[in-house]
């Protein structure tokens, strides 16, 4: 069989077998529901506050603090919109970034149609956000700092301590998607001063379909979904338990294993990164120190993303053009529009996002593969003017 | 819906595309898309009596788009000028046996890019 | 070991085979993100695709029509909230049951707060609402008429399509919540004049975690959760393709033997009511015809249901009273209120849902045990009047 | 919250109430709760010498409310009434190895028919 690489952990990662392992007794013979008074019911509640005491703890949070959801998504939106309408006597002016995912900026189109008020921040060549350029933006009626912790296209982490000092010096609430960055490097609510989080079970091993949203004590969030009375009331409907199960196991698994993990991912992309920038005109987007581990992003000039991603899964490699959600149609990626690169270059890129589990075989795969791919491409490119050798 | 996956002919044009390269000495070239749209199609043409002698293109685009380029040469190749006008993106994706509903509209690029180069050969000839 | 029955189907049910070995591949090998260009991602996409056919052909619907959501819940907020957001420029008043589920009443007490009005229709004491009452309430200004298809405490179901032949007649939007009712129940769309339907997996076989809203061709909703773009645009978010996939499996594997499980239950049904009626003073809750087979629900004069949901379960028998999500509370039942039930007596009631898993000594079990279970409780009971002799 | 489980001492007395039934030639009683709310607890006196010789409970309610029903005429047994009326609801939780957080408020139930059926006795004796 051909050799299989997958390198789009960015858009989705592969159960860990811990989190398998913990999903399984709730797929099967315990699979009570956790609203019920019987023994089954019972197991099943403990087993979703097990898991929430988890998650919590993972998190440097309280179990009260942490709310299950279906996903990343949905916690984004909930925590964009209901953050907007717990505000909104107080003022109706928001502050996020140009390079956030569609979970937010949908959500925050659709504040704006209501009579919000957004500001934008720019971000620069490398996708950070400048602080005095958020400080500069904040009113006396912002009601909600929204900001990534990592960009799920290039990989940016963005500098949230310090905004979650800022937002604190102005008592504005400040939420984080946190969705890229869970897991994956170090992040702590507590001395980030961060209000709301929202995280995705599936980019950490976990499986899809499960999500949380922490939102600090004493924040009375209006609630997201209304029924049973679920998740204390804010969000209702009888609970994922065997995803929330696995969620919380892989969380746990990957936080106790972050530092080696990062370290072996590190070295991996590293030289996935060295390698590929030997190609022409090959050129990495995003910031090289303030980066995800696992993410390896470049521009490919003159070659179609699509057609990369493309030739390299008929040679077995599993990539990504632009954010995954965004790749069905032919809009460019508003991310690399926003670190200033030209439209016609942005159809050009390419995603490559490593974990724990590939191997220095995957990066030999990678590098062997797709230079060739790119001269390829090249070679019957209209808009390449560069060598037409194969590298 | 992307999940109709390409034909197999798709597939193999995408991988091995027949007439793909520049033509310098062309007797006429047309295009199609738009690079900053993610989609751009060159065609050349070598003309001798009013019949396609010789046919390249250049591409930047998806698989779709490859194929398209590709198979458009293909079924141009040999064909009068008269002929290869008639030829529609039907005639294309039908040839390529189908594409994905998403990406229908690549076809139309190959139909224009042609039709573009047609047009400038007969304009210059005229 | 003790026997364990398990008699609370109508709260969650195990995930049939069936359901479970298609889930596997998706939670194994198979992980790729549906929005994904490569092979892998392909694979989940047709999956998820494979399933949205599925689910369509077994509810006579076509694909486009069903939206995948996180759950019964989701799809009830959904279809309640949209439909007014869709009608509220032609008009705000809403029609429906005083005996849905909190799933519905609640977001439809929002839209109250937000200026909408909801008639609740009354019902009979078997807990059948009346065509000519909803005549009767159907005005100019109506836009959305959401009636349950089986009630979840009682099981009686409701005379849906002629609450679909008048809501078509007036042009109303019509709404059925089929949480209870989908795998269960015959139940076509088309000739009921159904344009939404909500239903959750869990109560047929499926997981937790996923669940499907249909909506009728041509009805543009307005989207649920904003982000990705998933779900042709109204519910975003990473599908979770595993609990998705297991949904369509457990629905089809239902459907294909619903006759034969019908029978099946009904017989142990029957046999259990038969034989808890000739407890003194118990009463039978809901329509004896109009009536979800597995359901078997009852009142027991002078004993409080809780304590005999624990008693019943410290005897290995797994049951509910009240609703599954109401029960955590003192609160009294809305639905034994809305059919007439004193508020004393509310407290008195045992459901007890089976299904297809359930056997002859399940049946046994629990007229062994209950009956015994009553007398114990009813010997120390306080507002308890009649003979203190063990049954 | 509903999951903490009840602990041993609770299941037990629920199991096995101590105490339980009426008492036709009781000296005093004692209610408290509401049957239409769901809870209601009558507790009988028999009283000699300002000691609690013997007391009874019926009662109508959760598990906790039958737990702490027999544990609050399992604690007051025995004792005088000026003792008896400083039970406590902390006390008979305390007794019961705790309850859930969400079933406290039934212990209040416990200590209330006590303490009314004792002043009942009271009123009637003075
Ligand atoms: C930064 C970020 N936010 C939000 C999301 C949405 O998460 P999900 O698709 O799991 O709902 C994603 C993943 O696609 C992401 O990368
Ligand atoms: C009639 C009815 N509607 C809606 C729901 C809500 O479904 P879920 O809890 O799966 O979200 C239920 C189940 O509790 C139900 O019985």
């Amino acid at each position: 069989m051909k050799k299989r690489v997958y390198a789009d952990n960015a858009a989705t990662t592969r159960l860990s077998r811990p989190a398998l392992d913990a999903m399984m007794p709730y797929l099967t013979s315990e699979y009570g529901n956790p609203s019920a008074l019987h023994t089954m019911g019972r197991e099943a509640k403990l087993a979703l506050e097990r898991a929430r005491n988890q998650t919590a703890s993972v998190l440097g949070a309280v179990p009260e603090e942490i709310y299950f959801t279906s996903g990343g998504t949905e916690a984004d939106n909930w925590a964009v919109k209901a953050a907007a309408e717990l505000g909104k006597n107080k003022g109706r002016h928001i502050i996020s970034t140009q390079i956030e995912h569609h979970a937010i900026l949908n959500p925050l189109l659709c504040l704006e149609a209501q009579g919000f008020e957004v500001t934008y921040l720019g971000v620069d060549a490398q996708g950070r956000i400048s602080l005095k350029a958020l400080r500069d933006a904040i009113r006396k009626d912002t009601i909600l700092i929204s900001v990534m912790a990592a960009n799920n296209e290039i990989g940016t982490i963005q500098p949230i301590a310090k905004i979650g000092k800022l937002a604190k010096e102005h008592k504005i609430l400040f939420h984080v998607d946190a969705v890229q960055a869970i897991g994956h490097i170090p992040l702590d609510i507590q001395s980030a001063g961060i209000d709301m989080l929202s995280l995705a079970a599936h980019k950490f091993g976990g499986p899809k379909g499960a999500g949380a949203l922490y939102v600090r004590k004493g924040i009375s969030l209006p609630s997201q979904i209304q029924g049973g009375g679920q998740e204390r009331n804010l969000r209702s409907g009888t609970e994922n338990v065997a995803g929330i199960v696995g969620m919380a196991a892989a969380l746990e698994y990957r936080n106790a294993r972050m530092g080696s993990h990062m370290e072996k991912v590190l070295l991996l992309r590293n030289r996935l990164i060295e390698g590929l920038l030997r190609i022409p005109n090959a050129r990495l987007t995003g910031d090289l120190l303030n980066r995800l581990p696992g993410i390896a992003s470049f521009l490919f000039e003159g070659v179609e993303g699509e057609s990369m991603v493309m030739m390299l899964d008929l040679h077995g490699i599993c990539a990504s053009s632009g954010s995954a959600c965004a790749s069905n149609g032919h809009e460019s990626s508003h991310v690399l529009k926003a670190i200033g690169i030209p439209r016609q270059l942005s159809h050009s890129s390419l995603r490559l996002s490593l974990n724990e589990d590939n191997t220095d075989e995957d990066v030999d795969h990678i590098l062997e593969v797709l230079p060739s791919v790119v001269a390829r491409l090249r070679a019957m490119s209209p808009v390449w003017n560069g060598s037409r050798e194969n590298y | 819906m992307w999940c109709e996956t390409f034909s197999d002919t798709v597939i193999e044009h995408f991988m091995a595309p027949r007439n793909a390269g520049s033509m310098p000495d062309a007797d006429a070239e047309g295009n199609s898309g738009d690079p900053d749209c993610g989609d751009s199609l060159t065609i050349y043409l070598k003309v001798k009596d009013h019949v396609i002698e010789d046919i390249r293109f250049m591409v930047f685009g998806c698989v779709a788009a490859v194929a398209t380029s590709s198979m458009t040469t293909e079924l141009a190749k040999g064909k009068t000028l008269d002929e290869a006008l008639k030829l529609t993106d039907q005639d294309i994706v039908e040839a390529l046996g189908g594409l994905p509903e998403n990406k229908l509209h690549c076809s139309v690029l190959g139909e224009s890019a042609l039709k573009d180069a047609i047009q400038n050969y007969l304009a210059k000839t005229e």
